[in-house]
């Protein structure tokens, strides 16, 4: 893989013009290299004109308004409703909800539907690799209601152990959810696989689809999802705006969890009935001009291609692993090379992850240092904090060169 | 690397004169950082008089909670307790002679927290007198 | 009170120059008369730009990022939080949790404080005028744990019978829970008066602030709140971003609400201890960018000045509201004239809500039309919806001649 | 008023050729719109053949969620009962003549809502056959 090769997948080049922050610089003559797509996303230029463009000509509160700018802000919030569900390749827009972040879709399943349907003794299946917003959940209902937790284990490679699933499965799991890819070693776990053994064993399958979303195709028929959690802030829109998408069955059947207006049918003053699904979650005034910039950021990503972003990403995996590799005294969390995206996890021989980072940013290389939410993960691998190198479709070989040489220098400061 | 990286910084890092422990202490304590890993362990000596007679730190983290703690005791050592007590976080900092954001800052004060911690005799997990 | 006295008070025609949607036509031909800032304000450009700068130069993910644009976007977002905290004079910073909007913000308080402290029997006092966001949670909670609810009435005027308050508290509720103004009948009750004589039968205080932090002063010290919901999409702010203030010793006595990243300060496999306040409300990414614009709305908001804003919309209410009154057949849903707002719900002889307010669009004017989220007080009022006009410090008292016109028009079109 | 207040719209909310009752009936529902309080009654009486032989609406609410009822019934008398099952929402949105946002839609599709309602035997909370 030769740096020209790279264009012929995707334009990059062209593509970061759209990206204002991309543009700026770190400090005075040192231009920002981000590698921190894994925490957060940059925006395009576009996705930024369509919170302004909201603001300026539509904003009005949505549903039940009946003049002109209430009908368009509706319309332009369930348009944005549409356009998610087709991305993921959801049967009907009634079954993406509208939340905050991957977190609260996440902690939605497992306070309405996991309050209604888990009770003591019952089995939930997670993984070791689980970031804390799939992990920290389920911990709260399990010492709410004695529900018992079990973990697929991570390889030394920082895979899933498939072999370990059979046994799990066999003792009959409610749930399991598991993440699409981790945020640490960027690992793709064979969701498919997982979800067909685990609907074969009778459990609901939530996927944490965090960094699979953002980075991969995703067609949620496809990959047996029953619930599919997800954030716009990694995947270009805005913060402020997640999506919790699940079976129309499973929402139907689920009590509401957030009370307030719009989720209701009809309100006396002891007694509720609630609104259909998906407005049965949405509580109270939505991230209307976020799910619309959310919206936008989706054409986006559609209009580069899911399919060549992800090629992207696995070129530069390949490229940036072995050179990585060849740093002396680095050692990786997570080595695999198959069914990953590029995230790289590591830490460094005498050189503490903070300062791995620190010294980065003096080269205008943005790298996140710490437990990236993975506390778990880490203390199965011994170490307490990693730095994190995470590269999106809007990241250049250049740029992965500059990570390696100022890495040499990290070593020579601490030599 | 100016600026974090200075020498001063380092040379505390690399070659630290207070990391070890005391045969005899007066007040100990620890605590960490789990965010990032760093645990810092403190011992100091009181004499008498009421200066700290001697102190040592020993821990692991990154390079500015390690040379902090070095940084620290190299200048409380031989104070009387009650002006060591009145040491805050901007005289730290002064010490340091660095300016940093609010996550490093959390790995350059951890000493400081610390060190207030044995001076008024919290109780740390896991720390025995 | 003649239309040049307004502008003594407040410059609005100066002021609505800052907001775009404010210029637009409803139709080719027809300006826009937005009167439903109940439902959610028009945002000036300043917060407009404050949004696109954030992403254009400052986009990180906050919290534990070393990098100087992850330092620069937890600098930005830290310091909303304090123009939050002094807006409406909170001890502290850390008494701010950033939520998505006011019915978030209750559903906290239900979830978390509720849930751990309120048991079988316990009495909650709320009113008849709340909104479903004051109201469906605590059902909710009453139906799952057997709390019992009472209600402070409502006289015919639309005020509280402060008269029934002694008798409720007289039962020693573990939680008053009352709107600091009504979104229907712009009515505010005295919360400092009920906050005293809650706390001194021992009960906690919660403020639906959602409609008294964006139109009058408010400090919490002085209203007596323990707890106050609000949300920024109603004073200038973003979607996606709302607040619940809370007392430091009541946060701190509380378990978390959601769980994930930030919220957390260690995490095992199968346990977690929480972080301190506020972040162990904030789980996973916050609405990083919407904050930062809400503080640049309360910005906006110190610079006209809370007290001006106050009273030009007492100015407006008692222009308003004779002149709506001499309309034949109309009927207010709260004639108070003391301690009220511009908010004003009416129903009109043979003429539905609805067609009111799609007459009303036939001529530029914005208004709502339904129950408006508090069907109980619609129910107690024997009108199923009713249409609403609500005035913010950019309306002009000519749109209030411009409503008044079109309902005789209206009454024209159904004669 | 163009548009919404044509006056084919008013005049059949203002003379509502089939509100009333039916002295005798075959099917009968009933249904609301609990966001702003419309609420519809409807009654048909089947003739042996198969056709509508008769309908009558009652209820209240906005001029359209009552106009478009009228104007409903008023096409769907005398038609086979097969036929008007296949009455579409668009069909009645072409006889009311008007474009409309999804708030309104609600209000003009409740008197279909309520048709088909009776004619597939569905039970209505309140109505008695
Ligand atoms: C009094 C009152 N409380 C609560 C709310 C709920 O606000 P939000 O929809 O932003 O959560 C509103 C908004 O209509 C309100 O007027
Ligand atoms: C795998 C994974 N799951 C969940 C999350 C939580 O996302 P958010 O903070 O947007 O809720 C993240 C974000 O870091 C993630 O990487």
């Amino acid at each position: 893989m030769t740096v020209s090769d790279f264009s012929r997948i995707l334009d990059a080049r062209r593509l970061r013009a759209d990206f204002p922050a991309l543009q700026r610089a770190t400090r005075p003559g040192v231009p920002l290299v981000y590698l921190d797509s894994t925490a957060t996303s940059q925006k395009p230029q576009q996705v930024v004109d369509a919170l302004a463009a909201f603001y300026r000509s539509r904003n009005a509160n949505v549903h039940r308004g009946i003049y002109t700018l209430a009908e368009e802000a509706t319309a332009a919030y369930e348009e944005a409703r549409q356009k998610v569900a087709a991305f993921i390749g959801a049967a009907e827009a009634a079954e993406i909800v509208f939340v905050r972040n991957a977190t609260e879709a996440v902690n939605l399943v497992a306070y309405a539907w996991g309050r209604a349907n888990l009770h003591a003794g019952d089995l939930i299946v997670l993984t070791e690799m689980e970031h804390h917003a799939n992990l920290v959940p389920w911990q709260m209902l399990a010492a709410e209601r004695g529900v018992r937790l079990e973990f697929i284990p991570v390889t030394p490679e920082g895979a899933l152990d498939m072999a370990a699933l059979p046994g799990l499965l066999a003792q009959e799991p409610k749930l399991v959810a598991v993440s699409g890819m981790s945020n640490v070693t960027g690992v793709q776990p064979d969701v498919a696989e997982i979800a067909r053994q685990a609907h074969a064993a009778g459990a609901v399958v939530l996927v944490d689809g965090a960094q699979l979303v953002p980075h991969a195709p995703v067609d949620v028929q496809a990959l047996g999802a029953d619930f599919l959690a997800f954030s716009g802030h990694k995947m270009l829109g805005p913060t402020g705006v997640g999506v919790l998408y699940g079976r129309r069955a499973l929402l139907e059947a689920m009590p509401p969890f957030l009370g307030g207006g719009d989720m209701i049918r009809w309100v006396k003053l002891r007694s509720f009935d609630v609104n259909d699904v998906p407005y049965k979650f949405e509580a109270g005034t939505p991230p209307i001009a976020e799910a619309v910039a959310l919206g936008a950021a989706v054409d986006y990503l559609q209009h580069v291609g899911m399919e060549a972003i992800h090629a992207y990403e696995q070129a530069m995996a390949a490229y940036v692993l072995p050179r990585l590799q060849e740093v002396p005294g680095l050692h990786l969390l997570g080595t695999a090379t198959e069914r990953r995206g590029a995230v790289f996890s590591f830490w460094m021989d005498d050189i503490h992850a903070h300062d791995v980072a620190q010294i980065l940013d003096h080269y205008g290389i943005a790298v996140r240092a710490g437990h990236h939410c993975a506390q778990p993960l880490h203390t199965k691998f011994g170490v307490p904090a990693t730095a994190r190198a995470s590269f999106y479709f809007y990241n250049l070989p250049e740029e992965a060169d500059h990570l390696i040489a100022a890495l040499y220098k990290a070593k020579e400061v601490f030599a | 690397m100016e600026d974090l990286y200075r020498e001063y910084i380092l040379d505390h890092y690399k070659s630290p004169k207070f990391r070890g422990h005391l045969d005899d202490y007066t007040l100990v304590y620890e605590d960490d950082n789990p965010t990032c890993g760093d645990h810092l362990h403190m011992e100091l000596k009181i004499a008498p008089d009421g200066t700290v007679a001697d102190a040592r730190f020993d821990g692991m983290g990154c390079a500015l909670s390690q040379a902090s703690a070095d940084i620290l005791l190299e200048h409380i050592v031989g104070k009387p307790v009650e002006e060591v007590k009145a040491f805050s976080k901007d005289d730290l900092l002064n010490l340091l002679g660095i300016s940093l954001g609010p996550v490093r800052l959390k790995c350059a004060l951890l000493s400081l927290k610390v060190l207030k911690g044995a001076l008024y005799g919290l109780n740390a997990e896991g720390a025995q007198k």
